[in-house]
């Protein structure tokens, strides 16, 4: 009878690829494998109500190897990053990381469902990249034209507001090593993409 | 080689009746297990292999037998012992913790000291944890070898021998020390039984019903803690603590501090009316669970045992300002004696069972349940004395302000458990204490209860058809493990309640539950204090903090202190019926030792060669069994032997190398890691250097240049 | 294994299967009082801190010239390998090799020598455990080459390097070839005695020396084969006058950091890292007497077969820590751990040398 | 004076500009001088982590990186932004925890001749280094004009107490640091239990339903503890409640107008600063006038409490039953 064997465990089903995907995507330690499906996490967040699944539910769709589901779900979307699952998590999952590796997998492949918050993210980014500094008037002009046209007039005061006290650069402000910065993303972008 | 032959010997050499002086003669006995080990192992070229290979290490006769601790198994070690003349066994099996002394006892039947036999595993380190027949096979050999070699280095030792006392310490008088002391004094045989609250009973005390048949706590405990309070055979010793063990099985001296009463036991007749005229009120954060009050001086409860009272020094008004003596003016036997000191006692036992039972988790570790902070969440234990006809309510569930009916109550299992921020473990007990309180607030109110769980674990008799009892009085059971417990309304149906929030892990969405009262089955946790405890007695705990059992299965209220046992909760969270359980065991494996009247100890023990011992006391406090004691004049250290359970942390301590453990001498330890290295993984020899590789080699050597 | 030889009259309880010869006297009595008896000194990879050890007992040299007749020690008067090739084989009395085996040439005098004498003492930490030179065992020898002929520090602008064989116009040279690793006296050879200590106290010299000659002159016992002369049997504690108590260490810092430093109280049990415990006595405890913690030149105690180990082992088994974390910020105390617990017995330790010397030896 | 190097992020030049700006009084009384790192670029928020793994731990670690190379005496890196704090943390953690991760972060960083060696810094918090490293001793001893009569609403916010990568807090459910400096102040502070909970994040850009209902509740919350104004240590907190106040009365039709200003201003008006040079006006909701108001109260509200019968706490009812002792520390003062 042979009880114990050295070896690591076999990924054999669809779950367990797709649980294998989401840990190596993971930056920290996922620990998504100990999930006991207590619900800790659906029951602390912020948004849950807004979620088309709890981050509980997509922790159990990864390992029924719903990868389609979970990658067009909007839950990663919703994520505020606040962390209150994380830290009372009984397993410490690391969740918020998590919902950011689903992310950047669904990001990779274009599998989301509303592109608000990719693209969001995509013009932030963009900016944050050319400049090495984040503007907050190209960002909230590009993005509000694009998904919220008609919330702009109604933000109009507030933009109006954040010129009159000071609190906004017409200009973006730059760092003076653009070049040193490109050359980094680039390399790392080259990574990102072999892994 | 076929099973029909296996029995059939690989000679080395014919016998040739009594060895020579000082000839080494060795019997190798390898054993297949059934499949254990013959299923990965090639078993009898192992033997083979012995008998061909290993001659010049004095090996005469090798076997392999299917199951060797059989009794024909047995018998060809008893027989080749005079067959053959042999002086030394080896038996390649299983663990030594399972048949060493099965072999030990074969090889003493044959004639011979049993400590020259020496059993190596093949199984829990060989066949069990390979698959590669070849490899594992090599591996055998080897650690066969290991074993041939250490062999020839054991010498007979022989066993101590000591007398046990008759009497037995019980450290605790909760519900397990109660029924281990019962079992003992019903026996014959005196009991000493240290409590450190002013009155037995223990948690146990301070419930209403019990699970799963709601029987009265009181109703079915009292009469134990009476009996126990009254037997001839018992020395109850409230308001007591245990200070210092010395010695060791059979002859234990335990010191124990005799906390100051203050009320003289002998003149007392449990009146009452001192704790009634006392004018100093004081919350009781013991058996009340910080939820009613008690006096400055007092009984926990009606029924204690003794119901001689004690005066809560701090808090007494005399103490404090030198004037009141209400007590002392009302008491009709003039019992009260504020001269009173605390006495040290000195015990002479031959064995200790050790129920110091558990502390509950605090509840205010997890903040986002808000206990301490929102008034009316409850812990399990404020929720037993709140639901308890003899609590500060009179059994009235009511809220904090102590007149409100709640008419929604949620409970929720593992506060502090199953959580690794807190504790990691199941807490065992909270999901049928959780059912229970479920039914008392229906038996008590009309509210609707909401129950929290993650898995509901209802493992023990009649415990699943409790549940399914409670689910039919109406109990709503939501999966999912609540998030936060707040006061902050976001609808006017939250205002003025608690809010729970949760996910409803069975529906898939976030839930708010406004209810008025919140009870938190918080989980058990070793006692604060059981580090030190463990140090006390000598027994060791695991990094919880549980006290470790000498085997968590076969040996459950052992512990690796001879003489050493421990019953309830003090080696994890248990129930009633286990804690009972385990108390009586304890008791029938102390008076077992008992009846034996003397008992032999292991010889594998440590010893200081004082010759050697510069007296750097570096092992002074190492020892777990406290075996080790310093010799001020003349500046050594010591081992007693009959406390010595032989781990050998001192011997690896020692930087002198002073310390030598019989059994497990360094000559012994590097002529088996010798022995184990002769073969190589392709099963051939290795190279050898060409340095004497052993202190023993390099002398022998040396001799023969 | 480092052999651990035994000390006088250390007659251990009758556990050993051998028991043989080891407890009685290893050789006859001396020979005809006709010629006097012959001394060797041969210092191979050391300081030569022995030698002036031995010069250190003072007039006491006079009568060591007046017992042997030396007839080899190349640090103090001229001498030639010749003449001891030319000598028969045990025609030596005694020789005391000090130093460590480093190279070839070291190697072949130790058998050389070995062959040509009656006793060979290992004198001093070098010949009897490695010592310092030992550490080397931590580097391979490309390493170490390479530490010594390229480095930034080094002046060597053709990048010369050793080597072993060397073509001259007279015919091929050989010089001394540095050995992979370095040995202990006894892994090449067999040793009668051994005089711990870097380096051994003098006094401690002279007493063995005149325990020798006492032996020699038939008015005292022979020391039994693989004795360790001029120590002890105990550790330095034995020695130390500091007051000792049991022992929590919850830190280990040098001596400007221990606050109210206590003169009379164990250097160890105040936090410095002592190797007391261990080290065979027979020093006086010299060093923990002025505050200074024991190094351990004087090697393991009696019967203990790997120094460091069981340093590591007392000390681990006294760190009071409750967490990992704890436990990693006290060893922070100890920041070199082969050089504390090491120094003196990496060569001679059932380590030898570290693993990743083989791996990376690349010549 | 203790030298700390600085990564201030780019909220500080923009929409917290306020935030620097009370820096520059506030921290001297004190003792701390922050040292800007050169050059330094923005840590990708919670955007970058989302889209990518490794371009957005390179960008964070590009500024541990030049931190690192400028790291005189001590290792502390302060972030003053939430966020960023959180960002530069968490790399540093992860590097450390995560070899692969810090192979390939480092692989990039040397693309742009840098490297970083996770742990060599500490990155933290400016409000944990007042209270850790200066001492509430300390900045009693600098306020002049204490804050008597101010009633405030302590927030926090999530990314302080939350992951706590370095395990600085005990309790992340509610902790008390905020609440202690602004006592320190002499401010009164209201046990604001949602001291804590989320503003919203990026939500009120993505999907502002869900992040405007976040500020309502932190918002009437705030105004039903009778919190005159609202504390915060994040510029992301400081904008979501501040800008997004008018959007949300619009969409749940409230009427609240509840400022909100960052801790380090109500220092410098404690330490007894000019509040226009603290960037105190700059909001919408303007804490200028609720500030003045509540400061003019003060001396009167000081003589009513010194006159008043020293104030007696109503014996609870005999009946009610006694409550958790809590530890002396959650104990109020």
């Amino acid at each position: 009878m042979v009880v114990a064997q050295v070896s690591p465990p076999v990924v054999a089903d669809a779950g367990a690829r797709f649980l294998a995907e989401v840990t190596s995507k993971t930056a920290g330690v996922s620990r998504l494998e100990m999930c006991i499906q207590c619900g800790s996490c659906g029951g602390s967040c912020p948004s849950a109500s807004a979620m088309d699944h709890t981050p509980r539910a997509i922790f159990a769709l990864i390992r029924a190897g719903k990868r389609d589901e979970v990658l067009r779900s909007n839950t990663p979307w919703m994520c505020l990053s606040c962390y209150h699952c994380v830290v009372r998590c009984p397993q410490e999952i690391e969740i918020t990381d998590v919902m950011y590796a689903i992310k950047t997998i669904a990001e990779k492949e274009h599998a989301y469902p509303s592109n608000v918050g990719p693209d969001f993210g995509g013009v932030f980014i963009g900016q944050a990249k050319r400049f090495g500094r984040s503007w907050d008037l190209g960002l909230t002009a590009r993005h509000y034209l694009r998904h919220f046209p008609l919330r702009l007039p109604g933000m109009t005061p507030m933009a109006f507001g954040l010129f009159r006290h000071g609190r906004i650069g017409l200009l973006p402000t730059r760092i003076r090593q653009r070049k040193q910065l490109h050359a980094i993303l680039k390399r790392a972008d080259e990574l990102e993409r072999a892994r | 080689m076929t099973a029909e032959h296996n029995h059939k010997p690989v000679e080395g050499e014919p016998a040739a009746g009594l060895p020579a002086a000082g000839e080494i003669r060795i019997g190798v006995y390898v054993c297949h297990c059934g499949s254990n080990i013959a299923g990965v192992v090639d078993v009898a070229e192992v033997a083979k292999w012995a008998a061909e290979n290993l001659r010049d290490q004095g090996v005469v006769v090798a076997r392999d037998y299917k199951f060797m601790c059989s009794s024909p198994g047995q018998e060809f070690v008893t027989d080749d012992i005079k067959k053959y003349g042999l002086n030394r066994i080896v038996v390649a099996a299983c663990s030594p913790h399972l048949h060493e002394n099965t072999f030990r006892t074969a090889t003493a039947r044959g004639g011979l000291n049993p400590y020259l036999c020496e059993l190596v595993s093949i199984r829990e380190q060989d066949s069990w944890v390979h698959t590669d027949k070849a490899a594992a096979t090599v591996k055998a050999k080897a650690i066969l070898a290991g074993g041939v070699e250490r062999v020839r280095r054991n010498e007979p030792l022989s066993p101590m021998t000591v007398d046990i006392n008759p009497a037995t310490l019980v450290v605790g008088g909760g519900i397990a020390g109660i029924s281990a002391t019962l079992e003992l004094a019903d026996a014959g045989f005196k009991v000493y039984l240290v409590e450190k609250d002013p009155s037995i009973g223990g948690h146990m005390a301070q419930f209403d019903k019990t699970f799963p048949t709601l029987d009265c706590a009181a109703c079915i405990l009292t009469p134990k803690m009476l009996t126990a309070g009254t037997h001839p055979n018992v020395e109850l010793m409230t308001w007591s603590e245990v200070e210092k063990v010395e010695g060791y099985v059979g002859n234990f001296t335990v010191t124990v501090r005799k906390k100051a009463r203050y009320v003289n036991e002998d003149l007392c007749n449990g009146c009452g009316v001192c704790q009634e005229k006392c004018p100093k009120k004081v919350i009781d954060e013991v058996f009340e669970a910080g939820l009613g009050y008690r006096k400055a001086i007092y009984t926990p409860f009606a029924q204690a045992v003794p119901r001689t009272p004690v005066i809560d020094r701090p808090n007494c008004t005399y103490f404090e300002k030198g004037t009141c003596k209400a007590c002392e003016k009302f008491c009709e036997t003039n019992a009260i004696d504020f001269t009173q000191e605390d006495q040290v006692l000195t015990l002479e036992v031959g064995n200790i069972i050790i129920a110091t039972g558990y502390d509950l988790f605090d509840a205010r570790k997890m903040p986002q349940y808000g206990y301490g902070h929102l008034p009316n969440v409850f812990t399990s234990l404020e929720f037993e004395r709140l639901s308890n006809s003899a609590g500060p309510t009179n059994g009235a569930v009511v809220l904090r302000d102590g007149v409100t009916e709640p008419k929604s109550v949620a409970i929720v299992h593992c506060v502090g458990s199953r959580d690794r921020n807190h504790n990691n473990y199941c807490s065992a007990i909270c999901c049928m204490q959780s059912l229970k309180f479920a039914h008392l607030v229906k038996e008590h109110t009309d509210a609707t209860i909401y129950d929290f769980y993650i898995d509901m674990r209802t493992v023990g008799k009649a415990y699943d058809e409790f549940y399914q009892r409670i689910l039919e009085e109406g109990g709503i059971f939501i999966r999912g493990k609540p998030a936060e417990i707040t006061d902050v309304a976001r609808t006017p149906e939250e205002e003025g309640k608690l809010i729970l929030q949760v996910e409803d892990t069975l529906v898939g969405q976030q839930r708010r539950f406004p209810v008025d009262m919140v009870i938190l089955s918080a989980g058990l946790e070793p006692r604060a204090d059981a580090k030190e405890l463990a140090t006390r007695f000598g027994i060791s705990c695991s990094f919880d903090g549980w006290a470790i059992e000498k085997h968590p299965k076969l040996d459950p209220v052992a512990t690796m202190t001879e003489g050493v046992f421990v019953a309830g909760c003090v080696s994890g969270p248990k129930d009633i019926p286990a804690s009972v359980a385990q108390g009586a065991a304890a008791a029938a494996r102390v008076l077992g030792r008992i009846q034996q009247k003397k008992m032999n100890l292991e010889p594998i023990r440590a010893s200081v060669d004082a010759e050697h011992c510069s007296g750097c006391r570096i092992c002074n406090t190492l020892c777990p069994y406290n075996a080790i004691s310093f010799d001020d004049v003349k500046g050594v250290s010591a081992v007693n032997p009959a406390m010595c359970q032989g781990c050998g942390t001192c011997v690896a301590a020692c930087p002198a190398g002073a310390i030598s453990g019989t059994g497990f001498s360094d000559e012994q330890v590097l002529a088996q890691i010798e022995g184990l290295l002769r073969i190589g993984a392709d099963g051939l020899r290795p190279h050898r250097s060409g340095f004497p590789t052993t202190h023993h080699e390099a002398i022998e050597e040396a001799v023969r240049a | 294994m480092s052999p651990t030889p035994k000390s006088t009259g250390a007659a251990k309880p009758a556990a050993k299967p051998a028991a043989k010869p080891a407890a009685k006297p290893a050789a006859k009595p001396a020979a005809k009082p006709a010629a006097k008896p012959k001394l060797a000194i041969f210092g191979a990879a050391s300081c030569g801190g022995c030698d002036i050890a031995i010069v250190n007992i003072h007039e006491h040299i006079l009568e060591v010239a007046a017992a042997f007749d030396i007839v080899l020690w190349p640090t103090v008067m001229d001498g030639k390998y010749s003449d001891i090739e030319a000598m028969e084989d045990g025609e030596i009395t005694i020789t005391l090799v000090s130093g460590s085996m480093r190279t070839d040439e070291t190697v072949h005098l130790a058998r050389l020598l070995r062959r040509k004498s009656k006793f060979v003492v290992a004198f001093g930490s070098c010949a009897s455990e490695g010592c310092i030179p030992g550490l080397a065992n931590l580097s391979s020898r490309k390493q170490i080459i390479d530490t010594a002929f390229s480095t930034s520090s080094t002046e060597n602008p053709d990048g010369i390097r050793p080597v072993w064989e060397y073509q001259a116009p007279e015919g091929v040279l050989h010089l001394p070839e540095f050995e992979p690793m370095l040995r202990t006296l006894d892994q090449v050879v067999e040793v009668d005695y051994t005089i711990p200590g870097c380096p051994p106290e003098s006094t401690q010299i002279w007493a063995a020396l005149q325990a020798v000659v006492a032996a020699l002159n038939g008015t005292g016992p022979l020391p039994p084969k693989g004795s360790v002369l001029g120590a002890g049997e105990s550790t330095v504690c034995d020695e130390c006058p500091r007051k000792r108590d049991v022992k929590k260490i919850d830190r280990f810092v040098r001596i400007q950091q221990v606050a109210g430093f206590d003169p009379e109280i164990c250097l160890l049990e105040q936090g410095l890292p002592c190797n007391g415990p261990a080290t065979r006595d027979g020093c006086g405890a010299l060093c923990p007497s002025v505050a200074a913690p024991c190094i351990g030149c004087y090697g393991a105690a009696e019967g203990v077969i790997d120094y460091g180990a069981r340093l590591m082992s007392a000390y681990a088994s006294v760190i009071e820590a409750q967490k990992p974390e704890e436990i990693d910020k006290i060893l922070d105390g100890i920041p070199d751990p082969v050089g504390q617990f090491y120094r003196f017995s990496l060569a001679g330790s059932l380590l030898r040398s570290s693993k990743s010397a083989w791996q990376n030896d690349g010549e | 004076m203790s030298s700390y190097l600085y990564y201030p992020g780019c909220s500080m030049e923009g929409s917290g500009r306020s935030y620097r700006e009370s820096l520059e009084g506030v921290l001297e009384p004190l003792g701390i001088s922050l040292e800007e790192i050169d050059d330094w670029n923005c840590c990708g928020a919670t955007e970058y982590v989302s889209l990518s793994t490794t371009p957005a731990y390179a960008m964070i670690a590009r500024n541990l990186a030049i931190a690192a190379g400028e790291k005189k005496n001590g290792e502390a890196l302060v972030a003053a932004c939430s966020a960023c704090y959180l960002n530069l943390a968490k790399a540093d953690h992860y590097m450390g925890e995560q070899p692969a991760l810090n192979a390939r972060v480092n692989d990039a960083l040397g693309a742009g001749g840098l490297h970083y060696d996770p742990g060599t810094l500490k990155v933290r918090h400016l409000l944990e280094v007042i209270l850790t490293d200066v001492g509430l001793d300390k900045v009693r001893a600098a306020v002049k004009k204490p804050l008597t009569g101010l009633k405030v609403a302590p927030y926090l916010g999530c990314m302080v107490p939350r992951p706590d990568v370095d395990g600085a807090y005990a309790d992340h459910e509610q902790p008390k640091s905020l609440d202690m400096l602004l006592k320190a102040l002499g401010a009164e502070v209201v046990d604001y239990p949602l001291r804590t909970e989320c503003c919203g994040g990026h939500m009120n850009q993505i999907a502002p339903k869900v992040g405007l209902e976040l500020v309502r509740r932190l918002v009437s919350e705030a105004e039903r503890l009778e919190a005159v104004m609202m504390v915060t240590v994040c510029p992301m907190c400081q904008i979501n409640i501040d800008a997004y106040q008018g959007e949300m009365n619009a969409m749940f039709h409230t009427h609240h107008k509840m400022p909100i200003v960052f801790f380090t201003q109500l220092m410098g008006v404690a330490f007894g600063l000019e509040p226009k040079k603290l960037g105190i006006g700059r909001e919408y909701t303007n804490a200028s006038k609720t500030l003045a108001k509540a400061l003019k109260a003060a001396p009167e509200l000081a003589l009513a409490a010194a006159g008043a019968a020293p104030a007696h706490r109503p014996r609870p009812d005999k009946r009610a039953l006694p409550m958790p002792r809590m530890a002396d520390s959650e104990v109020e003062e």
